[in-house]
């Protein structure tokens, strides 16, 4: 799906926890997210920690796209 | 008696009209119409094309269930020995129409189906596991050359006669591994390949591992806090009861929800339905998927302009890469159409 | 090192007073067989039977074939540290009773052995259909333990092989091929123009019934190590597994592996053999990332241009061929893969169970999950009461005559992933 | 590489396994093959790594009732194994596949007792190995 965003000219950001699947369906701004059971957060911190670690996470995929690549990039902290 | 074949074309081909008629209801007509008429010619006397159906593709792409219904219902009195939609050639709505349909009535009637479209027809890699589809050209300036193609697989499921390899008969390889006896065994083969790849020649795999295609990056955005943002989902994140039936893995569908005047993903509101993970995190916190409290509260703060008022879901587990283009091709109209600048995409 | 086999064609077989090879008839003394599979007390009771190209005889459930051979010159003898004592083996002279096999039969589990039909559709597919087999059908002491009877019924086939064989010994040969590999600085120097190859040669290693040993090391205890091609014609590897039937490697396909005797036909023509690496197929991810990195780095040190990878069974081993693809390439070592395919019931899914995208150049043994009528035979040796639990049969599949519907998995090496056979499964 | 026992888990379907190695190692024992596939995906998803390859054994999935699989729960948490996930995945896809050739016969008792000697057999030496 993500190709087909990119192809009609709109930017994708990709928050994912399996970076190599990422990778191989074709994003460009890879964001790595926290887990496959909960990606944007982490709920055996408490809602508030996990709110908090989402809205960073957010925050990091806001930058990715204003930022410009020349390929697939992943984004580590 | 002759055999008999129902044809399946779209309202361009069927000389309705072109876009401004693609709403039109499916019809049927006694015989030949359009290009069925250069296949009748081939195929000759012992054959027939006793009717031709022709649909627009809006209408069909966008009533699904009821153009399939009223189609088959049609196809059901012709008794046909063959079913033949298209081709295609490179148009998108009118492949998937043709391979929706062909896939039905291959399901529900049990009758052999043939279709036919360009490669890179959306609807090729959507369908080509599932049926015969024939390689054509991406226009239809190329249907001469596909006439005898089709006329010899038309004969061949009519008859129930063998459908050899890809490369012999012209239709895209359906991924079926067939087992035959090569004239050399594998050692030798690899021996003569292996030779080939380490003097960089060309050499030949029995089985190619399958292939990436990748699209150049977007521009970066200059000013998050002017744009519009949209996310969409893999994470099979829908409304409590499922409305839509997503399935929870190999998806065929997708879903647009709307979120307006929500300030976060209540679990009273939504569920998930993905199996490839354990949901029990997700069903307590959905925002967990879809960071709706934190996008809002960024929304209020200026941070980013506009969140668009819907999300866009699926299942991404096991789902089919010719899927999940299909439904990327579909949804990536309606944000362009609703000014959507660009995409948060989460996945699990 | 330098080995003359001496191949004997074999073209009938028949019981007599004493074993000998009578122009290209082999005779057995069927109570010295049965004498010498006796002398192990964990057998109750042995059978020796008579199979032949051609006849409607079905043998089930096979656990080994192995063809006689026997040392006439050279040092060491037949299946090092397994019959003969531990030496080096793979100089001198051998000789082989070609086209007559030893094929043990009997229930060692309820589920692994396969088939092997001496006429009818299913011959195509088994290399065994075509040889004349002597059957040691054998039953072990009530309560035996599984592990003891495995140990007890290979031993039992490779003791009869190895007695066979030396019917063998005095006998002029009707062709004899000569095979030789130099130490590796000599090898390379010896035709410095052509291109390098050798063969990566995974063994399976899982456990029980999932066996490989060399020299009669268990392969699961060694490392990757460099073995001439000759000592694998001298029975340096045999096989303790019965996988699954189709993509067994059996003893008899060890001592006439397909990729070695290939690469000689080419050797010094258009490729220079340089030898075989043996690895194995482990159950800890440690190992097999242990082991890979070994493979490639003796690829490496081994100066390679190409190697060939086969490997035995399907799921687990595909992770070893796929590091081992991998990690040879990243080498700079051009590699070829020789595998079989289960895509499943309707042909469409993925055909191996783990895939890298170096693993560009794979050639097909065909598909195992394809279906086969077997229809009833006049014969059987041994028993059809597992047919239904067979890998490759289902439940119901068996008629009251005797004839059945499976998948091709059932048949002893239909789809052996060494490359032996024509078969292969192209995309439809 | 030095391991701890008690980041050891065994996740079976194989009584003879849990009866085996209950004593000296955390052991899951569940019932079906399925089960235990999706148990160990599950913890590979938050806080382990595979030790042991889930198809070992090279018995298809529908070929034998029993399954037994190593993990070792990882330091640091969050930390996937992206091998591991990638592997149990394909174990899952394969076990669904020829689920549809077949399903798993009602094997004798006997035969059942015969598949998990054969998967304790798999698992002994790389326990013993811990």
């Amino acid at each position: 799906m993500v190709k087909e965003i990119e192809r009609v000219g709109i930017p994708v950001v990709h928050m994912c926890t399996v970076v190599p699947i990422s990778l191989t369906i074709g994003a460009n701004r890879i964001i790595p997210a926290v887990g496959i059971p909960y990606p944007l957060g982490d709920p055996t911190l408490g809602e508030v920690e996990s709110k908090k670690i989402r809205r960073n996470l957010v925050e990091r995929a806001l930058k990715a796209l204003e930022t410009p690549v020349s390929g697939q990039t992943v984004f580590e902290d | 008696m002759s055999k008999r074949i129902v044809h399946y074309i779209n309202q361009f081909f069927g000389g309705i009209g072109g876009e401004e008629k693609a709403d039109v209801r499916p019809e049927m007509r006694e015989g030949v119409v359009g290009p069925g008429a250069s296949l009748a010619q081939a195929l000759g006397e012992d054959y027939e094309i006793v009717a031709t159906i022709i649909c627009g593709d809006n209408y069909f792409g966008e009533n699904i269930d009821e153009a399939v219904a009223e189609i088959m219902e049609m196809v059901k009195k012709y008794e046909p020995d063959v079913f033949v939609a298209g081709p295609a050639f490179n148009a998108g709505r009118y492949g998937v129409a043709c391979g929706t349909i062909a896939k039905a009535v291959a399901e529900q009637l049990e009758i052999p189906v043939l279709t036919g479209m360009y490669e890179e027809n959306p609807g090729a890699d959507m369908f080509r596991k599932d049926m015969l589809v024939v390689a054509t050209p991406n226009s239809a300036a190329g249907m001469r050359k596909v006439v005898p193609v089709f006329t010899t697989l038309i004969k061949k499921l009519a008859n129930g006669e063998e459908i050899l390899g890809p490369a012999e008969e012209g239709y895209l390889e359906r991924g079926i591994r067939v087992n035959y006896f090569a004239e050399e065994r594998a050692s030798t083969r690899a021996i003569e390949q292996l030779l080939r790849k380490v003097k960089g020649e060309e050499y030949h795999t029995d089985y190619p591992m399958p292939v990436f295609d990748r699209v150049d990056p977007c521009g970066a955005v200059t000013d998050v806090s002017k744009i519009k943002i949209a996310i969409v989902t893999s994470g099979g994140i829908v409304p409590q009861g499922n409305p839509d039936h997503i399935e929870s893995s190999s998806a065929t569908r997708y879903g647009i929800y709307d979120i307006t005047g929500m300030d976060t993903m209540s679990p009273e509101d939504f569920m998930t339905v993905h199996g490839g993970y354990d949901r029990q995190f997700v069903l307590q916190d959905p925002n967990l998927v879809i960071p709706l409290d934190v996008l809002r509260e960024m929304e209020k703060e200026g941070r980013i302009g506009e969140l668009a008022n819907y999300f866009v879901t699926t299942t991404g587990t096991g789902t089919s890469t010719g899927n999940a283009k299909a439904f990327g091709e579909e949804f990536s109209k309606k944000l362009l159409a609703d000014g959507v600048d660009a995409v948060i995409l989460t996945s699990t | 090192m330098k080995l003359e086999l001496g191949k004997i064609f074999i073209k009938d077989l028949q019981f007599g007073g004493e074993t000998r090879v009578d122009g290209s008839t082999l005779i057995v003394c069927k109570e010295d067989v049965e004498k010498l599979v006796m002398e192990d007390e964990r057998f109750l009771k042995v059978s020796v039977e008579i199979a032949k190209p051609g006849e409607s005889t079905r043998i089930t459930p096979v656990k080994d074939v192995i063809e006689p051979r026997v040392k006439v010159s050279g040092n060491g003898g037949i299946f090092p540290g397994v019959i003969s004592k531990v030496d080096e083996v793979g100089q001198g002279r051998t000789h082989a009773l070609v086209g007559a096999n030893v094929v043990t039969v009997g229930r060692i589990v309820g589920f692994q052995e396969g088939v092997i039909d001496m006429s009818g559709p299913a011959a195509a597919y088994c290399p065994f259909s075509k040889t004349f087999n002597l059957c040691v059908v054998v039953e072990p002491r009530e309560g035996l333990e599984t592990h003891a009877y495995e140990e007890a019924a290979r031993l039992a086939g490779l003791k009869v092989a190895t007695y066979l064989g030396k019917a063998g010994r005095e006998v002029e040969p009707d062709e004899v091929a000569v095979y030789e590999t130099k130490p590796l600085l000599e090898q390379v120097a010896l035709y410095p123009e052509l291109p390098r190859i050798g063969y990566v040669h995974m063994l399976q290693s899982q456990g029980l019934l999932h066996d490989t040993y060399y020299y009669g090391v268990d392969a699961k205890k060694f490392i990757p190590t460099f073995m001439y091609p000759q000592e694998i014609m001298d029975g340096a590897i045999v096989s303790g597994n019965c996988v699954a039937p189709c993509d067994k490697v059996t003893t008899f396909h060890h001592l006439n592996n397909p990729v070695i005797e290939d690469l000689f036909k080419r050797h010094g023509k258009d490729l220079n053999f340089i030898g075989v690496i043996l690895t194995n197929e482990n159950v800890f991810l440690a190992d097999k990332e242990r082991c890979s990195d070994m493979t490639a780095k003796l690829a490496e040190f081994m100066g390679l241009d190409g190697v060939i990878i086969t490997e035995e069974g399907y799921g687990n081993p595909d992770t070893d061929l796929m590091m081992n693809c991998r990690k040879i390439t990243r080498h700079g070592v051009k590699v070829a893969l020789i595998t079989d395919e289960f895509p499943g019931k309707d042909g469409k899914s993925q055909s191996l169970a783990d895939s890298v995208p170096e693993a560009d150049l794979l050639l097909s043994c065909g598909q195992g999950n394809a279906m086969l009528h077997f229809p009833a035979m006049d014969r059987v040796i041994g028993m059809l009461d597992y047919i239904e639990s067979q890998i490759g049969g289902s439940a119901g599949c068996i008629a009251e005559d005797g004839s059945f519907d499976a998948e091709l998995q059932i048949i002893i090496a239909s789809t052996i992933a060494n490359g032996y056979n024509h078969l292969a499964a192209k995309g439809y | 590489m030095l391991r701890k026992r008690e980041n050891i888990l065994i996740i079976t379907n194989n009584e003879r396994v849990a009866e085996r190695f209950g004593e000296g190692f955390q052991v899951e024992l569940l019932a079906e093959y399925g089960e235990v596939l999706l148990r160990t995906r599950d913890a590979l998803q938050t806080e382990y790594r595979l030790l042991t390859h889930p198809m070992s054994g090279s018995l298809k999935p529908n070929q034998t009732p029993f399954k037994t699989i190593i993990l070792e729960r990882v330091e640091k948490r969050g930390a996937l194994d992206m091998n591991s996930i990638e592997l149990i995945e394909r174990a899952m896809a394969a076990y669904h596949k020829f689920y549809e050739c077949r399903e798993i016969p009602a094997w004798s008792e006997r035969s059942r007792e015969d598949f998990r000697t054969v998967d304790l057999s798999l698992m002994e030496p790389a326990i013993e190995r811990l």
